[in-house]
């Protein structure tokens, strides 16, 4: 087929479903959310478990698919992207879990997502406190002792992470290090059920946005999984070892890791296009109030500058969305989008941190004050340039692929 | 279904026009750009392609496969190779497509074969005004009606004006009538016409004309659509559609000239690709271009989804593209000459005259169509 | 002659204030904005350093030595320390310099005296209006003669709200009186005068309302400057330059801190400061706010060569400073927030904070003057 | 004294009669000048030469010293930078020999450009084809034989670089290492008068702007000098060696260099200063005849995109003149200005590259054609984000002052 904007009945659908979601049930509760910071939004955790965990009207015919997936997480993020990642989600834990693990672990850790008890969360956790975006630094050990692994260390910025270590049924995907010597090659995930003994929740951090959402401080003292629980295989590859036998066993550690944020970046990108399309809806709907929509035919010398930021607000967002689409529609084609997903996630990041950052001084003193949104949504946005990657991990990884560099040529 | 990826007849456009850009407008961009002048040979090689034909239509010996999408596609892959030898390629379509659009059967039928044959036919379209704050939707240039057809007065600049062909074909002169804009065919050598050669500081391998227009008469039948008239919101919208996808293809070119010198060049013992202050704004350069891209082929999309006179439909999308387009471009190049360093600022490589070319865009209006 | 060395006086003020900042107003701002409010004894503190009551005429018990460049260099040292308490310290001046600049000898021997003391005196300024597009020179709040005095009506916000001092100051509202704006002292208390708390993204910490005014009366003697009035246009002027002093103070913070963190984080074996994509970002965030705050000396040099109420004339050069100290002062703390990474998210650490504040830069006139 | 921004009278002078020499003898002929690329611009040349060199009015007072020649710079170069380039001047070259030469050095190659002959020129001859900004890494050698030095290698970018080595009187100052193993320690200076043999004008690079300017590849083929010419010591300070020592007389060497280039950025900051200031001036003017002139106090919904577009570049070039001013302010009490300098240059480089292609731009389809000067001077501005270091060597040498890092912790 054809190059095509056309996005299919399903998807329209879907856009729609959960367009009316984000309006009716998100929005109402995201300034609360917002100053009860680290408060579950049981509102909204039990609507969405109550009412088949979102799930969008079944639609015959073609499916966009990771497309449609984006249109869904950017419709929610529209609503609150705070809430969003308060969602009782498998998270990037589950993605880790699809990504690198087997069918039996798949049936024990997500079967309970589609289950009817009550809400569970996923989560992932590879940040620490020395670390930062370096991940293949990871200092957290993992040493075999018997039919266990013993996991010690402590992970920081963990998304989820409450939810997923406290909530009976839910699980943490742990990154680390089985043999510090081997580098990457021996970093593994391993995941641990919430309420596994050693997992402590050390404390929740006090954020610019996002606030509903609960970004924990893990601690992991001899806590103790069966061997079951390892992601993949615990075979160990050094550096300079066989690609062959990478590419085959041992791709399930670092580079699985790595797989699974190629596959969360279009998610995360999508992420951002919400929140932005929130703050420009907003800054439009109040031009058109006021009897001053932009004009896209206006003489260069009486543009106002008003209408040239709103232009460039329009254009940006839509680039980033498209590039997010991109990416993902990759994903559908089974072809490797490590670039595409790193350029959208880079553009959507930035695109979306100047958008809303211009919407709260296109509206004034009213869109700097706790009135409106928008100004949370310039706090939410900001978030979309730093986690799951900065600006900078997804820069470098555009260039390291542009210019046809292993990771050892440029750092 | 949304899809990203060319069918297989569009990228046989793409790869054609690509092979075309790259062994035959590359090599002599910078003679082109330094003798001000456009060989006939290279316009009529490019003729030979059948980029217009194919999309006039069959009617009138056309292959009646108008898309503005494909028009998009080529337009980037010119402009690739070189953005004034695009422009003067492109340049018979600034008659020949309005006139498909909105040209009279008689308009259509006395005009567009010549545009399908395999000879280059010249042609062009006299839209921009040189007065400070001109403004292309609202010109000053007045057409008023006289008992057997109109008098057209004002000023136009940056008037695309290649001869050659085997007859000159009238020039496509935006005037107001009636507080509307209207296009009259106006011939070369009208009286009262006088143009008047310009020269820039960029696209200089591109013939350009000032147009003086004093009481210039032009028979009824010139009025673009004769009763209909036309739609200068159309014309415009699908102009910036061209202009997007010429100013991507200009900024791939720079960007790959500075990857590619970026990976050459040493300094400080190491290549200066491995530095980060190049190399991430190679990657920024590279998302920037792609946005664009994508960005223009759904204004292009959308034309294409919409009856030709409705174009003006896709303003806002072609306009969100255009400026995106006409920031990066100009970034893009400007950073390439900052990447070479020395190297960009001399005229042996290529990237200062993007940045010259690049930086017209900002002006440029309907100088393509797609 | 040109010069921009501080003399021995400047920089005993910066040193001072400087120092100040450091130790009372730095270590209690995050305590400050998480708990949106300021200590009485911080303000306390400030006020008796002198700065306000060395700048008010010998007269009414002040030192008679007021310069907006020495007020500039305040601003941007209190700023360094924190925004909003910034703000706060420096509020009493919203209305004693208009009073001192414009107010009639009744005025001034009413109001002035209070300022000059060592305690801290509230006071307030209300500008800034709620609806979309209110344009701070041109309020649309009204001031109609009565047979006694004036009635005011409309609606202001971001108005600057602290209570404390020995006796309430009227606030000074800006309402348009037969076309051209003046200043009402109100009192706070006024019927017809609602005040209703108002909470923002930034400057938690400073307290702030929305004031609604239905039919206010004030008498005759409540306008600022009597008969003669005051001139709205140099009060901006100064408030300009004022928030460009503060921007550049936080742009500073934020800078200093992002640098810190930089050289002491490593990440991929290195110090993250030793990567040029942070190291080259920190170089440019240097160079802009040392551009801010000559641009803003500048200004503020030139308030200090023209009468009070000539203020206005200086209009230009402190919009050219806040218009750069608003890009960089976001621009600025954005990066720092980005240079820290996950710790630039959160608030254990400053960044964010000034993020935010800064983000108000754009939305501001007259919150606070030199 | 206190902060001021009040010019001294001598300044203000000099700016008037250097502004009159801008308008009256360089405008007129620009436009020739720049279509005529590598012609000698005689009238130019004669007229500086004749007319006192173009030397201001004395007047008694105070004098901004390095300030006031700032302030010339820049109203020559609003006249033309170009032609400025290739005024006949001692150039890079005379300010390395004043920086590093001896008084009998200074006596014998500069006293020429008092003198009455016809007119003579000075350059620096640093660039080589393969090193580009990383003049640590100089090729071109100098090895002792007898009481001559002699001179291999090639050298490229040099501007003024023609006249300097053509014209009889002028000289050209080469960078050449003594002593490849010693790294910058091996680099010195020597100048090589106009027409010595072995010293080739290979060709004249054809540019982008400032074509007037000469700049030149100059071939040194066994280019024999005499020792007396060696500027500063011909001691050669290998890495780590005694510190003491190094400054007291290797100091003349790389790093006499270097400190030519933190005495040349103002001049060159002031440059770019001048070349934007004409496109601002140019746009303004346009402004005001067609009574759209900026307002300042434009509400902000209402302010044209225009006005915030003239508004920033106002804003602009004063901040990089301001930058530029502190830099040559703290040579005149003599305090190192290597961070101010290099700040000054690099905003400067940017800001007039911004200011006159947004020029070109608002000034409309006119701005891009060549019945204006502007979009030459958008050519000529973009040289000042190149030479004498460019834009990322700023960068570069700021960011290690600021960091305090020493230049092998920042590459």
């Amino acid at each position: 087929m054809a190059i095509s904007f056309e996005p299919s009945e399903a998807t329209k659908q879907a856009r729609a479903h959960f367009h009316s979601i984000a309006r009716e049930q998100l929005r109402p509760i995201s300034r609360r959310y917002d100053d009860q910071e680290h408060d579950l939004p049981t509102e909204w955790v039990d609507w969405y478990w109550r009412n088949g965990r979102g799930q969008a009207p079944q639609v015959d015919g073609p499916s966009d698919g990771f497309v449609q997936v984006c249109v869904q997480t950017e419709e929610l993020c529209w609503g609150d992207a705070g809430l969003y990642l308060r969602t009782p989600f498998a998270g990037l834990g589950g993605s880790a879990v699809l990504a690198a693990g087997n069918s039996e672990q798949k049936q024990r850790f997500l079967s309970v997502f589609q289950g009817d008890g009550h809400p569970v969360w996923g989560a992932m956790a590879i940040t620490e406190p020395q670390a930062g975006s370096d991940s293949a630094n990871i200092q957290t050990t993992a040493e075999r002792d018997g039919d266990d692994w013993v996991l010690n260390g402590t992970k920081i910025f963990c998304t989820g992470g409450e939810g997923a270590s406290q909530i009976e049924g839910g699980f943490v995907v742990v990154w680390a290090t089985i043999d510090r010597s081997a580098g990457r090659g021996g970093i593994k995930a391993f995941v641990v059920p919430a309420g596994t003994k050693g997992m402590t929740l050390v404390g929740l951090e006090n954020k610019l946005g996002i606030r509903a959402s609960d970004t924990a401080t893990l601690r992991f003292e001899n806590c103790r999984v069966p061997t079951g629980n390892l992601l993949g295989s615990a075979e160990v590859h050094k550096k300079g070892a066989n690609k062959d036998a990478k590419a085959k066993g041992g791709g399930k550690g670092f580079k699985g890791a790595m797989a699974t944020f190629d596959a969360s970046r279009p998610i995360v990108a999508a992420m951002a296009v919400g929140v932005g399309r929130a703050a420009l809806d907003c800054v439009l709907e109040t031009l058109d109030r006021e009897g001053a929509t932009p004009r896209y035919d206006a003489p260069p010398t009486e543009q106002t500058a008003l209408e040239r930021d709103v232009i460039e607000m329009e254009a940006e967002l839509q680039a980033a969305r498209l590039l997010t689409w991109r990416a993902a529609a990759m994903m559908n084609q089974g072809r490797p989008n490590n670039l595409e997903a790193s350029m959208a996630k880079a553009k959507a990041g930035l695109a979306v941190t100047h958008i809303t950052q211009k919407a709260v001084e296109l509206l004034g003193p009213g869109g700097y004050s706790k009135k409106l949104l928008v100004e949370k949504w310039m706090r939410d946005a900001k978030i979309n340039d730093i986690f799951e990657g900065t600006q900078q991990i997804n820069q470098l990884i555009v260039a390291r692929r542009i210019l046809d560099y292993p990771s050892g040529m440029l750092r | 279904m949304i899809n990203f990826e060319p069918s297989d007849e569009q990228q046989l456009v793409i790869s054609t026009v690509r092979q075309f850009a790259e062994q035959e407008i590359r090599p002599l961009a910078r003679a082109c750009d330094e003798q001000a002048a456009l060989p006939a040979a290279l316009l009529a090689q490019a003729q030979a392609l059948g980029l217009l034909s194919n999309a006039l239509p069959e009617a009138h010996g056309g292959g009646g496969e108008r898309s503005a999408l494909l028009g998009a596609l080529v337009a980037e892959e010119l402009a690739w190779g070189d953005l004034a030898s695009a422009l003067g390629i492109l340049s018979p379509g600034l008659l020949a497509l309005p006139v498909a659009d909105f040209g009279s059967p008689e308009q259509q039928a006395a005009l567009l074969p010549g545009f399908s044959s395999d000879h280059f036919t010249s042609a062009s379209l006299a839209l921009l005004e040189p007065h400070f704050g001109a403004d292309p939707f609202r010109p000053r240039t007045t057409a008023k009606r006289t008992g057997d057809g109109y008098q057209l007065d004002g000023a136009k600049c940056l008037v695309p004006w290649q001869t050659g062909g085997d007859a000159p074909t009238p020039v496509l002169v935006f005037a107001v009538e009636d507080g509307a804009p209207q296009g009259f065919l106006t011939p070369r050598d009208a009286p009262g016409l006088r143009a008047t050669p310009s020269a820039h500081m960029g696209i200089q391998a591109l013939p350009t004309v000032d147009l003086e227009l004093e009481g210039v008469h032009v028979p009824e039948s010139a009025r673009l659509g004769d009763a209909a008239g036309s739609d200068l919101r159309a014309l415009i919208t699908r102009g910036r559609v061209a202009l997007a996808a010429l100013g991507t293809g200009v900024a791939r070119a720079a960007f790959e000239i500075a990857r590619d010198y970026a990976k050459e060049r040493e300094a400080f013992g190491k290549k200066i690709a491995q530095k980060q202050a190049i190399a991430f704004k190679l990657a920024d350069m590279a998302i920037e271009i792609d946005g664009c891209r994508l960005l223009t082929w759904e204004a292009a999309w959308r034309l294409d989804q919409t009856p030709p006179a409705q174009s003006g439909s896709v303003l806002r999308e072609a306009t969100l593209a255009l400026s995106q387009v006409r920031r990066v471009a100009l970034e893009v190049t400007d950073g390439a000459v900052q990447v070479l360093g020395g190297h960009g600022y001399i005229r042996e490589y290529l990237p200062e005259m993007q940045l010259r070319n690049a930086r017209g865009l900002a002006s440029f209006e309907c100088l393509a169509l797609v």
